[in-house]
């Protein structure tokens, strides 16, 4: 299932343009690359925190050589054979080009403090974080990944909202990913979300905000309707601090807001102790046989679901031409 | 076969083939499309409350989120019916000018979808089971509401249908916009009425972002797929309910007595199955929904 | 344990003042006893809901010759030896004589149009209706009967907040009674507040509103905090509908509003429509054992405990001279 | 014997009785309550975040209730602790002006409570033990407070206690002030540090009522039992923690240390029982609370 690729940081940014240097969107001084990667793309004269690609979260994040890709070859089809003024296909091929990955996400397993984590990340620079089929069953997988390796789940995300290209299929997508945190639940498995610039839309308004402990990067956008959209309703102009990350957590929706440079210490901290609990939980001090509690029956209860699920016939796409699983 | 970055030959021939296909489909808008947005915006069109009224005589509408307000868009409450008890939300949209406002165009602020969940726990803890009622052109796009979390508010909503233990059917009646819509129709059974739609986007919304040009919302409503037809296809509905001759807005006791005799056909069904085989149901097919490739696999 | 006790509305209102007639406390309209009582003492001038005692109330609603009241020699101690300028067994005896009632609660088994209910009833005349032990205590052993014989609990309240002379002990009736909301909950029996003018403080911060339905009667006062005490803190006059029923419900807090003379019918069909989820979950048409359901291992589960309970040894209050119970 | 409307010879004699104990007794105000409660509002006092400070440096703080706001008055968040996790939650006042109105005085609002509830969610989920630390005047009287459920919010604080698997601890470490208190409180284990008092109503706002006169406050303390001494004796706590000498103002560290010790005490007796059985003693204790008679018991 899971399949080795080393994480390489070196040739693109975000937007593609990491070359030289880039200057900084909130106070303009110009940054060289060697002064981003070392602050982890963090602005070191205002602190404003630059948009960091999925690989180079990873490579952030991740201990050396223990990133271990999930479900690495799934991509979107076009089920909608949708079309606008471009076709979804060549869309998609621009986004793999300028990313180098394959989706809005990717997924893996890996050591973070040698803590082994599942670790699901939102790449903005694909389709703008779009969620479609294949970020939702990606997840799904990476949801199971954790229940059947009993590894924390860990996910980054980065979302305009829907995969419009992908129509009613994409807005399920909330549903479907819906459900795989509460088979998490069930199962008791820690799941920390950590929201980053931007993260809007159907992401926002479904797995995202669904987990454990909210996590979010200082001065991120987080909302659900676009701040234009909102714009055009109230006919008036939004105040620059709207949907931030830091006005989020006063109005009760984010838990943390954690600076890029403590975040893998306090990560492993928050799902540590997390996994705390649990762990004591499953030796307990009494005998007495209790209602399902932790990793008993709750879990395997969410285990043979998950098992009898992955057991299901998928369904097909049209025009495959072979069996898939 | 490497996978990243990907430009093979059978892609490129996927494509071609596909700017083929393109030239010849769709540069001509589907009208039959549109013409069903017309009809699922109809100003007629039967809402939740004339439902209601129309199939449930002793309907008990219960108000509030028990945390901050009631939101009128979204109404719900105990019917009795055939002798048993069933929740029913849904969204609701006013009428004339006054009742618009005060039913806010039906677009639920977070109040709103927290009602409908403090509904659906007290639904559970009593098996009685849920039908709701799908028609709001979105979730309130307001300051005031995205502080107080619409997006958390929907994304719970959609928790707390995956979590229900009772029968839930859901019924696109009108229009079912996006996230705001979906949060009320995460079901055992989704249907919907001939004329509704189900979209992820308005076709206007998508026609501004994709064409640059609200103008080619026609364009955009075919690109979706949102008729009830669409959907039937797409396997994301599993029933489509024919409405009364002309529509729904001609005859409000005929589509009541359609959507009913469905419901009951529903609930028969979905009460044949233990709770826990319910949910698991519930859960294979969401976890069915979406279409991908794996490598290997071409294009079709 | 039930008490047959013939309901006699005809001598006393709820503040001793009935003979004769009344002025609309909002109106000024003056009322007749005859009219009061034919129209369940709403105003027929401008549809004003007087106060009604606990008495009335059941008149108002139990079926002729179906009321057992429950646990009626419960009485207050006064196990702080309270003094203030008045000695606490004053208070006491006064309450009892001006309302005929040994406390702020009435208990009972009764019918309603057929209906097989538990229903308590808090009187505002008794020491403005403050909860101290007794009313815990009655309380409980109201949701005990209520799961013990199934019936569904049904209580108004109308009270003024905390008991002071009883100090802590009465703070700690608000635990006391959320428990056995709790119990009543696991054993799934229906249970609708309906709350009347006014129910503030203590009672409104537990069980009133922790009931599965909240009704409340139209115009009633419902706040945690009294108007004078909100008064002294923001130094403003409250605007006249401040925690009114009406006020309550458009702020979520209230499922509905019901005047006086629909109460009974409501009532009657808000129970029967939970009861009828429940009575249909009895007889499930599926075969396989799920999770503990309805009346099934929740409720026998919730039973078990609340027996055990029962068989606890009772706290003594001081002084007692022979064992209660 | 009849018992309503009552005036017997035995209540009679019994308050005859009582209006000579009355002259005996509490004309003089107990001073020891009124130091007790200037104490217990001592302005170097230890707050929360003081004992959080010193007992688990790994403190993770989390806010908000995931739909209206964080609430400074109450804080809450993980520890580790003796290689395990707790969760913390408890009141929290401010220092100087600009903290005092950050924290509102410690008064929390429905957000805080909801806060609260939400964290003991998180910790029942995970099978983290639960510490409450009590410190407040009471809930905010004001009139946006009332209407977001400022009552509804206590209540399902209460019930939120009253439904948690895990072993729950409270401490009242400054002033347990009424409602707003007792939220947090309902607990397995209910302690009280020596010198902070726990009552229904304020010293002053009971002498203003009782006696409509708030100078009375003192006299109020001592007829209120509000001392851990009386709380003790009518056996609502379980136990009094002593303060290190002069009180806990002047050893923080001291104070912290017999806080960690009680609470290690506490878990390691209420891990001996089954999740089950430690609910079903929580539900004894609170059945117990509250002194009442029966009638054929004579008045004491
Ligand atoms: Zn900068
Ligand atoms: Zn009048």
């Amino acid at each position: 299932m899971a399949n080795k690729v080393s994480v390489d940081i070196s040739h693109r940014g975000p937007n593609g343009s990491i070359k030289g240097g880039e200057s900084c969107p909130s106070c303009k001084e110009l940054l060289t690359s060697e002064e981003l990667e070392s602050n982890l793309r963090v602005c070191h004269h205002c602190g404003h925190h630059l948009r960091v690609s999925a690989r180079q979260r990873v490579a952030q994040l991740a201990d050396e050589g223990t990133w271990n890709e999930l479900a690495p070859h799934l991509r979107s089809a076009d089920p909608l054979e949708f079309f606008d003024v471009r076709l979804y296909g060549d869309r998609i091929d621009e986004a793999e080009s300028e990313t180098g990955l394959n989706e809005a996400i990717v997924t893996g397993t890996a050591r973070i403090h040698k803590m082994d984590v599942v670790l699901a990340v939102m790449e903005f620079g694909f389709m703008g974080g779009s969620m479609g089929s294949v970020v939702g069953e990606k997840f799904w997988r990476a949801a199971e990944a954790a229940i059947e390796n009993r590894y924390p789940l860990l996910v980054f995300s980065a979302s305009g909202g829907a995969r419009m290209q992908e129509g009613i299929l994409s807005l399920l997508q909330m549903a479907k990913t819906t459900c795989a945190v509460e088979l998490l639940g069930e199962a008791r498995i820690p799941f920390v979300s950590v929201l980053t610039h931007p993260t809007t839309g159907g992401v926002l308004a479904s797995f995202a905000t669904l987990a454990d402990v909210i996590v979010a990067e200082p001065g991120s956008l987080l909302c659900f309707s676009g701040p234009r959209v909102i714009e055009q309703t109230i006919k008036e102009k939004l105040p620059e601090d709207f949907g931030r990350a830091e006005s989020n957590m006063a109005h009760g929706q984010v838990d943390i807001i954690i600076p890029r440079n403590e975040l893998k210490d306090r990560l492993v901290q928050i799902l540590g102790m997390l996994e705390g609990g649990v762990a004591c939980a499953l030796e307990p001090l009494w005998e007495e046989k209790a209602r399902p509690a932790g990793r008993g029956g709750a879990f395997a209860e969410a285990l043979d679901r998950v098992k009898a699920i992955a057991n299901a016939p998928w369904r097909a796409f049209k025009g495959r031409d072979r069996e898939d699983q | 076969m490497p996978t990243l970055p990907g430009v093979h030959l059978k892609d490129e021939i996927a494509k071609i083939s596909n700017r083929l296909m393109e030239l010849g489909r769709g540069r001509q808008p589907d009208k039959a499309s549109w013409e069903k947005v017309e009809l699922a915006r109809h100003p007629k069109r039967p809402y939740t409350l004339d439902y209601i009224e129309h199939m449930f005589p002793g309907f008990i509408e219960l108000k509030g989120d028990r945390l901050f307000a009631d939101d009128p868009a979204i109404v719900g409450g105990l019917a009795a019916y055939q002798g048993r008890t069933i929740m029913v939300i849904g969204h609701q949209k006013g009428r004339d000018l006054p009742s618009r406002t005060y039913r806010n165009f039906g677009m639920p602020k977070p109040e709103g979808y927290r009602k409908a969940q403090r509904l659906m726990r007290l639904a559970d803890k009593f098996h009685i089971p849920v039908l709701t009622l799908v028609d709001t052109p979105g979730a309130f796009p307001g300051v005031a509401a995205e502080e107080r979390g619409q997006g958390s508010a929907i994304a719970t909503s959609l928790m707390c249908m995956a979590k229900l233990q009772v029968p839930t059917v859901a019924v696109i009646i009108g229009e079912g916009g996006s996230g705001g819509a979906l949060a009320l129709a995460l079901a055992d059974r989704v249907m919907m009425l001939e004329n509704s739609i189900y979209s992820v986007i308005t076709p206007e919304a998508c026609a501004a972002i994709l064409w640059r040009d609200s103008s080619e919302a026609q364009q955009a409503a075919t690109s979706l797929k949102l008729t009830s037809a669409d959907l039937e296809e797409l396997e994301v509905v599993d029933e489509v309910l024919p409405e009364p001759r002309g529509g729904a807005h001609k005859d409000y006791a005929g589509a009541a007595r359609i959507l009913k005799e469905a419901l009951e056909d529903s609930l028969r069904e979905l009460e044949t199955v233990s709770p826990l085989q319910r949910k698991k149901e519930r859960f294979e097919k969401y976890r069915r929904m979406g279409v991908w490739r794996e490598e290997g696999l071409t294009l079709f």
